[in-house]
């Protein structure tokens, strides 16, 4: 199989520590992603929103620079990015729809594109549980996770082919092979806000308060996301959240590469922890007195 | 007879009493007009709409036929729609092959509220028609002749069997001799490169078994005649597969036959060979070797390789040893699964439907309705009482037209659907070169496609296809009507 | 053939666009045809009579009839020329109005039509044979599959009419869905109080034989002449021996057993009596939790048993009974609401189906009768109930409405109100639907007196909040609001489907079913308990949804048509059958193989195998002439040559 | 804005069939029971919740339904879809209507429009998004401050958002500014507003 | 001595084209390309290629058609009294003047076989008749024998001139055509070919060593009352039928076979009124004897076999004179399973004497 990497805008801008987790682990497990040359905005929300003929234009340059490249897969980190592009590629298998987007490109798009999935599939994929735990060095046993997908992962389900629409499980199957207790998170696919964190501040803040509430009720050591965005409205904006919950967490936010990376041994700084608006120090402590214990 | 208004064209409707035909009802009480086309053959069930209705239609100058019966789960009679789902699916898999348009013919279920529904569906399918136009007649085709190419390659290497063990075999005959009525094999027929039956009944007659590329004709064409008495018969592979199909149909008994095979490795395309010989008085030797054989008539030799002059079907032949025997000797070769399309329907696959309709005018012109294509097929057990020759039921006349010949050919095929096992019998034994083989391939390639890749005689045990349903058809999808 | 042909104008029905005259004119040129005319009403009396005219003046031996559809009036005029000494199967009609004058507005292209639809009526008349019925006699027993509320009256009406009735039931007790009530709406009087003494005298009926715990094998024969296999599960009790005396129950060591019929909510013993007032009150050992069948170790019930009642090494029993009709009364189950992951189905303890909720009301039932949470066993003080999960819901393939969810709900709020005072229900409902009699009053009294809070809305989540209790969020959608209840406990309303088994049993019956596993009936409207397969009857939710009162009126119905059948010693079949051309047959058996109703069997004429078809079974379908080959099985009234003269009256031209 | 709604007036079937032929959706499948709005995350800032404005679509009420801000405040997560029980696409309808409104220049939330528009603007300039150009752009559109000034500090001192654009390096940019031309001279040609 | 002309290979088109002016079709044998070849007896169009093959099927159906409409029949009505129906019957024989080019001798002799049924008698049948006496026959004669030929075992040969009107012998590239009857020395006399009377002996010493090659006939002179003996021996047919399918290849491919099935099709109202058809039969299927009561003499194939083989060489040759087979081969060349008649009939002088 040969994959395209595109790793989406927020890789190369809010959420570097996303990227560099993401590269690292995916490095430690043999599974090379190189970055497609030249790949440009999917166009995110705004232009979908907009109109689907621009997103799936924005989104059709990209499919086929990794057609043309020759992919079988093209890996995603982002979900939105995900599920733009592959809304798009659903799209364009209409002819007339196709007709117009290609009236937008320079060039007709290829014929084929190769089929998108998320970096995390890609990782499953790769490699299985049993895989992954022989990679383990830090059993993160004794931690306590909530999972949290988001509700773009795995919506619609015919489309994002992502397992039980409502009850996703591969976040969790990843993380528990490094050892980590895996709550049954009720509001892993609510929705946390989007990108209404700027212009109508107060949802984001209602929704991410709700989900980091439950999180932290269920005394969860810290929430995993796979989601630049989602990441950005549960820690940057947690103070936010906690005002509209009407609560105060201190309930660290991470990528699920970066704890999977902590499994691996990597360092704090090879995951880009430093990212982190709430410091994941509590959890790392909590890592090495449980280390301890076993 | 009035003649259609000039601007309809002939569309026959067969509806089931209970659903579609109360439908139709309920469409005409809600006054919802439709075009004037369709004339409605009330039946109790669609299951009781034969294929060979819409066939028969079609060919005596339908331009359309709709069939419309209750939606599966509501059949008034329980199960009568899910087997006429089956069998008219195949049928509309079976049309192109005839070089009629399938979209000429559609199937929809209706029930008898939907009024609207009916409506629509008259309407549309009416359109389609008018949109199509006048249908094509075999009579008006100008007839196309085309041979197919036999340059193929086998999925396994075909030989002339000269190492079988047939004097083992032999042998194992005599034993069971006492036992049996008599044992079916093959002698040499009027010369070296003719054989023919053999019906063994003393160990003289089985020192006469002969094994090889002549061994052309299917021996289980006269299993049904032994019902009853405990017969052997020797068989290729394919010759098994009647067998079995026999015996799945309960025409033979199991306890009633034993079976004998050798490992077949081709039979000789007879027509073919005779063709090279062409004009000769007598054959001085015939000498065997592992690729082909040596022919010398008249004083001159002629060389026959196995792989050019093996009969159509042993290219394709996955099953070289009997799927089913009581003595199996020796090895078969080894099988490359590889599926392959027999050349006479390659052939008419890479034809256009005209094109198929002038080359069925073509070579069915010919036909002299001898049957002998039906007589030679091991699984036309009607023999006797075949509808071809009888008044009650009088699906044909005597008429030596197209379309009677054609048809007789359209209702072996349809009876044979699921039944067929490719033998070839049917097109070898045509004394004037019909490729008829084909229409039962095409049949037969449906009925794969259909059901999970059910091929007939292969299991005693299966249930045929069109004998069955599933309420859920995985690989049946209700047209949308909408 | 001397045919004479009626073109009605049905007034200006059918003479509005067809020119009747035209038409009948242009029959006189089609073969046999001796005779035309157009009335301007053939179907009304002067009509019949013009024909019965007809026919005596005109030496006609076949009708044809062209007016409105034969499924009007078929039977009319098939009595009509049955007067006049035809045959009534020398009669056709062809469809002029619904198929031609209705649909229809160019007048000359219906006239031709018309003439058309005519001709083929006449080509197939002169393959017509006239066809006798023949009677037989019937078995005056009924077999009754289920014991339920629907089952019972049936049976007990049935009895009550002198009929011997054999009652089918699956469980060890009867009583069904309603003996695990605990109370019944709108009139909230006790279930066990009102069905309990119905139970009773089933037991007691002298006309009554009841196989509890037993299935129905196998079913062979026709209306009249059922032959039925009854698998007797083994029990490993000898029923003819215990007394129900409950002793075995009390010493069993077993006794974390799923207790089935309080859904779940509680155990029981390995052996057990399901309820104080099961009936056949006789005890069961369930095979998968008894130590002695398991382990082979334990034989204390057999100690205890005062009559030496139970037989470890009981085997299921095979009985054969003859009926001579059949009724179904299956009931239903729950459809499998775990699919609501948003709902916490199957997931949380406290999440619950009505039906549990019901046990939990219930004296007879784990808690004794007092609302506790499943989880800890505390009362609960905010109780949520949510309506409609499963059913209306496409999505999940339940489009239907399972129709009394609404009123059991409204019963279920109250009840809790009752048993606890300081509560407070909330019913999530999408419309309310109590359309019975005195049904609305009662929902408004849930609301009006007992302060159920109804909130026209759906739920989108039910979780817990991490203190014990559940988050239910959903909508207001009269406010146009979310709203979020904090829930102790959460009561789903699921959704019914057909009884499991259903589908199987229906193949059984010969019966159609459909896509949830509902039977189906033989006319929506005018013939809800009867099915297309003569001699079974349908009664209860088997059906489709419906409440108690329906269940026990279609229960009624069922019998009286039962006692209408066996009113008469004889009866008729209707000779539109399959027949055997025993000449052409070669035994090849592929019509047996398909036949629907297993109306054909083999039989040995001089040697030979031949296919023989059982007249009183065959409905008439034709997929037996269909299926043979050679054409050796004709279906009468609609043979080969009769749809041939068909095809090439049309096509032939 | 609660004038009496004159149904035989008002009422605009052609619109009700633009939505269902544009979002490929049978509107009238719906039977209002309001498991959409249950779900919906962003419900507590709709004028009109999503049954309602389902409830529009049906009865044809085009200036219910494209004038309400819940159309652009909808968070297209498609819970609504999910969890409908006649399996409409809730979230496409809604789409469909954002689409519709914003071609008939019937923006009811400028603020998320200026949002989308300012950071297309980036993609415009830069290929990428460009989160600081973004909210410069953002608010010079809005004429707001920087609405998380609270942020500010964490994020600059976390190095959350880079300073510099990421411009697509071999003449990518350029191929989206084509692409975004094309689409606004398309959107002119077609009288639609871009 | 007769009219004898030379066609040159290059004239063949010319000369069809003459007896086209002559008949109204001409019937030449021509290839129908499958995958197993066929040669078919066809009217012959300008530009058709011909091969002077032997036919697979012989040109029996220039007389007796595989089916041939006897008479087409109307009804009416008499519109006072719609009861009362009026019959209308035409039964003119459909004959169009043929030529058979390039028939082979056996072909020829059979005309001669189904003459008798047809032509002889009382009751001479019309639409034969009409046929067979505009009919001219051009036989072309065999260079050898083949290895299901026995013509000469039953009178014939490979030059014989019974049943032809025009004998022609191939010599290189070229014809001899020699007139045989005085209808075919009329259509010589009357073409344009060029005298052929010195390449005769070239011809005849052809036709000599077309004999010289065949393999010596047995005397079959025993054979009818042999086989007649052998009449009742079920033991000796069943032997000899057990392979038989009971098809029709054999009968229909015979150019001596004549048995025909009359049916009527149509109800004789409208425009296509009724037409009575003869078609040809098949004493190897059981249908042929079976009787409207239901019963069938022969109900198996080894009766049937009988009745076959008897009837071409017994019964015929006792009640006519002659075999009513002409050695032709086609019967076993086309058999499905390769049946020989020459065996059973060996069989049967084995067996008896």
């Amino acid at each position: 199989m040969t994959y395209a990497y595109y790793p989406g805008c927020s890789a190369k801008g809010s959420s570097t520590d996303y990227e560099k987790s993401t590269q690292a682990v995916c490095d430690f497990l043999g599974l090379t992603l190189v970055e497609m040359p030249d790949w440009n905005c999917c166009g995110s929300t705004p232009a979908h929103a907009v109109d689907t003929e621009l997103s799936a234009a924005l989104c059709a340059r990209n499919l086929d620079i990794a057609a043309r490249q020759g992919a079988e897969m093209l890996l995603t980190p982002c979900p939105s990015c995900l599920s733009n592009l592959k809304h798009a590629a659903n799209r364009l298998e209409k002819p007339e729809f196709r007709a117009r987007v290609d009236a937008l490109l320079d060039n007709p798009a290829a014929g084929n594109f190769p089929a998108v999935t998320s970096v995390m599939q890609g990782i499953a994929a790769h490699c299985d549980v049993n895989d992954i735990a022989k990679h383990i060095r830090k059993n993160l046993k004794g931690l306590k996770l909530a999972a949290y997908y988001g509700c773009l992962m795995s919506r619609p389900a015919e489309l994002m082919d992502f397992g039980d629409p409502e009850n996703p499980s591969l976040m969790e199957n990843l993380l528990a092979a490094c050892g980590a207790e895996m709550l049954d998170f009720p509001l892993k696919t609510a929705c946390c806000g989007a990108s209404y964190g700027i212009p109508e501040r107060a949802v984001t803040a209602r929704l991410s308060g709700r989900i980091l509430k439950l999180a932290a009720c269920m005394q969860a050591d810290a929430v995993a996301v796979a989601c630049p965005l989602c990441q950005m409205n549960l820690d940057l904006r947690q103070p936010q959240a906690a005002k509209a919950a009407d609560a105060f967490f201190n309930m660290p936010v991470l990528y699920f590469t970066q704890i999977m990376g902590l499994a691996f041994g990597l360092s704090p700084a090879a995951l880009g922890l430093e990212k982190l608006r709430v410091s994941a120090d509590s959890l790392l402590r909590k890592l090495e007195a449980e280390g301890g214990k076993s | 007879m009035p003649v259609l208004n000039s601007k309809e064209l002939r569309i026959v409707g067969f509806l089931c009493n209970w659903c579609a035909y109360g439908g139709a009802d309920t469409a005409g009480v809600a006054r919802a007009g439709q075009p004037t086309d369709l004339r409605i053959i009330r039946v109790p069930c669609s299951g009781r709409v034969d294929p060979l209705f819409v066939l028969k239609a079609l060919l005596e100058g339908a331009d359309g036929v709709l069939v419309s019966g209750c939606h599966p789960r509501d059949c008034h009679y329980a199960a009568g729609n899910f087997y006429a789902r089956r069998r008219l699916e195949v049928l509309k898999r079976f049309l192109p092959v005839l070089g009629i348009d399938d979209a000429r013919f559609e199937y929809a279920w209706v029930s008898a509220s939907e009024g609207q529904r009916w409506q629509h569906v008259v309407t549309s399918f009416t359109k389609r028609i008018h949109a199509m136009g006048p249908a094509p007649h075999f009579d008006d085709a100008k007839p196309l002749l085309r041979v197919a190419d036999m340059a193929l390659t086998a999925l396994r290497p075909l030989g002339t069997a000269q190492n079988a063990a047939v004097n083992e075999l032999k042998q194992v005959i005599k034993d069971k001799l006492p036992e049996l009525n008599c044992v079916i094999g093959w002698q040499q027929g009027y010369d070296g490169a003719h054989a023919t039956p053999l019906f063994m009944k003393t160990p003289e007659d089985v020192d006469k078994l002969s094994w090889g590329p002549f061994n052309v004709m299917n021996p289980a064409v006269y299993l049904p005649l032994f019902k009853g008495k405990k017969t052997g018969v020797v068989v290729k592979g394919c010759d098994s597969r009647s067998v079995v199909e026999l015996l799945q149909e309960n025409l033979i008994k199991r306890e009633d036959v034993i079976i004998f095979a050798l490992p077949c490795e081709g039979t000789l395309d007879i027509a073919r060979v005779n063709e090279k010989l062409g004009r000769y008085t007598r054959i001085n030797a015939v000498a065997y070797d592992e690729a082909g054989v040596t022919i010398t008539a008249d004083g001159k030799e002629h060389r026959f390789c196995m792989n050019d002059f093996a009969q159509g079907k042993c290219y394709g032949c996955a099953t070289p040893m009997a799927v089913l025997a009581d003595t199996r000797l020796g090895e078969p070769h080894k099988v490359n699964p590889v599926s392959s399309v027999p050349p006479e329907l390659a052939m008419l696959d890479d034809m256009a439907l005209s094109e198929r309709m002038a080359f069925w005018r073509g070579q069915m012109e010919r036909c002299l309705r001898c049957y002998a294509c039906r007589n030679a097929c091991p699984m036309c057990v009607c023999r006797d009482y075949c509808v071809s020759d009888s008044r009650n039921p009088h699906w044909m006349s005597q008429d030596a037209d197209i379309n009677q010949k054609l048809f007789f050919q359209t209702i072996h095929a349809l009876h044979l659907s699921g039944r067929c096992t490719g033998c070839g019998e049917c097109q070898r034994a045509c004394p004037v070169g019909i490729p008829i083989l084909a229409l039962r391939q095409q049949i037969a390639r449906a009925v794969a496609q259909l059901f999970d890749d059910y091929k007939a005689g292969l299991n005693p045990a299966a249930l045929p296809p069109l004998l069955g349903y599933e309420a859920h058809e995985k690989n049946i999808h209700e047209r949308d009507w909408k | 053939m001397r045919i004479g042909i009626f073109i009605c104008h049905c007034g200006s029905n059918i003479a509005g666009t067809v020119d009747c005259a035209r038409v009948a004119e242009i029959s006189t040129g089609f073969p046999d045809v001796v005779y035309a005319t157009d009335p301007v009403y053939t179907c009304a009396e002067p009509g019949q009579a013009a024909i019965e005219a007809a026919i005596h003046d005109h030496r006609l031996d076949g009708v044809v009839v062209a007016s409105c559809s034969p499924r009007m009036h078929e039977p009319t005029f098939r009595r009509t020329v049955e007067r006049a000494g035809l045959n009534r199967y020398l009669f056709e009609m062809a469809n002029i109005r619904e198929h031609v004058s209705w649909i229809g507005k160019d007048r000359d292209a219906n006239t031709n039509k018309a003439a058309e639809l005519v001709k083929m009526a006449v080509a197939k008349l002169r393959n017509n044979r006239p066809l006798l019925a023949k009677s037989f006699e019937v078995n005056k027993k009924v077999l009754i599959v289920g014991g339920g509320v629907a089952g019972i009256q049936a049976a007990l009406d049935c009895a009550d009419g002198g009929v011997p009735v054999i009652l089918l039931e699956r469980e060890s007790t009867i009583g069904g869905k309603m003996a695990k009530l605990d109370k019944t709406f709108p009139t909230v009087d006790c279930s066990a109080c009102i069905l309990g003494p119905k139970m009773v005298d089933v037991a007691q009926h002298p006309n009554i034989t009841l196989y509890a715990y037993s299935e129905l094998e196998d079913i062979s024969g026709y209306i009249g002449n059922f032959t039925v296999k009854i698998r007797k599960r083994a029990t490993y009790v000898n029923w003819e021996k215990c007394t129900g005396c409950g002793a075995c129950s009390e010493k069993c060591p077993s006794k974390k057993t799923p207790d089935t019929f309080n859904e779940l909510t509680g155990v029981t013993t390995a052996i057990n009596i399901p309820f104080p007032q099961a009936i056949p009150k006789k005890a069961v050992i369930s095979a998968e939790h008894c130590r002695q069948l398991t382990k082979g170790k334990c034989g204390v019930c057999a100690k205890i048993c005062p009559t030496g009642a139970v037989v470890y090494d009981m085997q299921d029993d095979v009985v054969t009974e003859e009926v001579g009709c059949i009724i179904a009364a299956t009931g239903y189950d729950l459809m499998d609401w775990t699919v609501y992951r948003e709902y916490g189905g199957g997931q949380y303890p406290d999440v619950i189906t009505s039906l549990q909720y019901e046990r939990l009301l219930s004296t007879s039932g784990p808690t004794g009768g007092h609302i506790r949470r499943p989880s800890d066993g505390l009362e609960p003080k905010h109780i949520v109930f949510i309506q409609c999960v499963g059913s209306r819901d496409k999505s999940v393939g339940r489009p239907y409405c399972s129709g009394f969810c609404c009123m059991y709900t409204a019963k279920q709020a109250v009840l809790t109100k009752d048993h606890l005072p300081f509560s407070q229900s909330y019913v999530f409902y999408m419309d309310i639907r109590a359309p019975g009699k005195l049904y609305d009053e009662f929902t408004r009294r849930a609301v009006e007196e007992y302060g159920v809070e109804y909130i026209r809305g759906r739920v989108s989540a039910v979780y817990p909040d991490g203190e014990g209790a559940y988050v239910v969020m959903g909508v207001d959608t009269l406010l146009g609001r979310s709203v979020e209840i904090k829930a102790d406990i959460v009561v789903l309303a699921v959704g019914i489907e057909a009884s499991r088994g259903a589908a199987a049993l229906a193949e059984k019956l010969r019966i159609s079913y459909d896509n949830y596993g509902f039977f189906m009936e033989s006319h929506v409207k005018l013939k809800p308990v009867e099915t297309n397969t003569a001699g079974v009857f349908l009664a209860g939710v088997c059906q489709g949804a419906k409440d108690i009162p329906a269940s026990v009126a279609q229960g009624s119905a069922t019998a009286a048509k039962v006692l209408a059948l066996f009113a008469r010693d004889r009866l008729e079949n209707d000779p539109q059958t399959a027949q055997v051309d025993t000449r052409r047959c070669v035994g090849c058996g592929k019509c047996i193989r398909c036949c629907p109703f297993g109306a054909l069997k083999e039989t040995t004429i001089r040697g030979e195998i031949k296919a023989d078809v059982i007249e009183t079974v065959c409905q008439g379908c034709g997929l037996c002439t269909t299926t043979c080959p050679q054409g050796a099985v004709q279906l009468s009234h609609a043979t080969d040559n009769q749809i041939l003269a068909e095809v090439n009256a049309l096509c032939r031209c | 804005m609660n004038d009496d709604i004159n149904l035989s007036r008002m009422r605009d079937a052609a619109f009700t069939e633009d939505v269902e032929a544009q979002s490929g959706q049978k509107v009238s499948d719906c039977y209002q029971c309001g498991n959409c709005t249950a779900g919906c995350p962003a419900g507590f800032v709709y004028d009109r919740q999503v049954n309602q404005i389902v409830r529009a679509v049906q009865l044809g009420l085009k200036d219910e339904a494209l004038g309400s801000r819940s159309v652009w405040m909808c968070l297209s997560c498609s819970t609504c879809s999910l969890r409908c029980p006649n399996n409409i696409d809730v979230a496409a309808v809604m789409e469909t209507l954002r689409h519709m409104a914003r071609r008939e220049n019937r923006v009811a939330a400028p603020k998320v429009e200026n949002f989308w528009f300012s950071f297309l603007d980036t993609v415009r300039a830069f290929g990428r998004a460009y989160e600081i150009g973004t909210m410069a752009l953002y608010m010079l559109r809005s004429l707001r401050i920087f609405t998380d000034l609270d942020l500010a500090p964490v994020v600059f001192k976390k190095k959350k958002l880079g300073f510099m654009p990421h411009v697509v390096p071999h003449g990518g940019a350029a191929a989206v500014a084509r692409i975004m031309r094309r689409y606004k001279e398309r959107a002119v040609h077609e009288r639609v507003r871009p | 001595m007769s009219t004898i002309r030379i066609l040159a290979s290059d004239g063949l088109p010319a000369f069809l084209s003459f007896l086209s002016q002559k008949h109204q079709r001409v019937l030449v044998p021509v290839v129908k390309s499958a995958n197993k070849r066929s040669v078919i007896f066809e009217p012959w169009r300008a530009g058709m290629p011909v091969v002077l093959e032997k036919a697979t099927v012989p040109p029996k159906e220039a007389v007796l058609p595989q089916c041939e409409t006897l008479l087409t029949y109307k009804k009416s009505k008499n519109q006072e009294d719609l009861g009362d129906i009026t019959v209308s019957l035409d039964d003119t024989p459909e004959a169009l003047s043929t030529a058979i080019f390039a028939c082979r001798p056996c072909d020829a002799r059979g005309f001669r076989v189904l003459d008798r049924p047809f032509l002889n008698g009382l009751f001479p049948d019309p639409y034969y008749k009409a046929r067979r006496e505009s009919l001219t026959v051009f036989t072309i004669t065999c260079s050898s024998g083949c290895n299901t030929c026995f013509c000469h075992w039953v009178g014939g040969g490979p030059s014989s001139p019974e049943g032809s009107d025009v004998l022609m012998t191939k010599i290189e590239e070229a014809l001899m055509l020699q007139a045989i009857s005085p209808a075919g020395e009329a259509l010589l006399k009357d073409c344009d070919l060029p005298d052929g009377r010195d390449i005769f002996p070239r011809a005849e010493a052809a036709r000599k060593a077309a004999w010289a090659s065949l393999a010596p006939a047995p005397d079959l002179k025993q054979a009818p009352q042999k086989i007649a003996a052998l009449f009742g021996n079920d033991d000796f047919w069943q032997s000899q039928t057990s392979g038989c399918l009971s098809c029709g290849a054999c009968t229909y491919l015979c150019p001596a076979c004549y048995c025909f099935n009359i049916t009527d099709e149509g109800d004789g109202f409208g425009v296509h009124g009724g037409r009575r058809l003869r078609s040809w039969d098949n004493c190897m299927s059981s249908l042929f004897t079976h009787e409207a009561s239901g019963h069938n003499p022969r109900m198996l194939k080894t009766p049937r076999m009988r009745n076959r083989v008897s009837h071409k060489f017994s019964t015929y040759p006792e009640n006519w004179g002659t075999f009513s087979c002409n050695g032709c081969g086609r019967c076993i060349s086309n058999c499905p399973v390769s049946l020989d008649i020459r065996a059973i009939v060996l069989a049967a002088l084995d067996n008896a004497g």
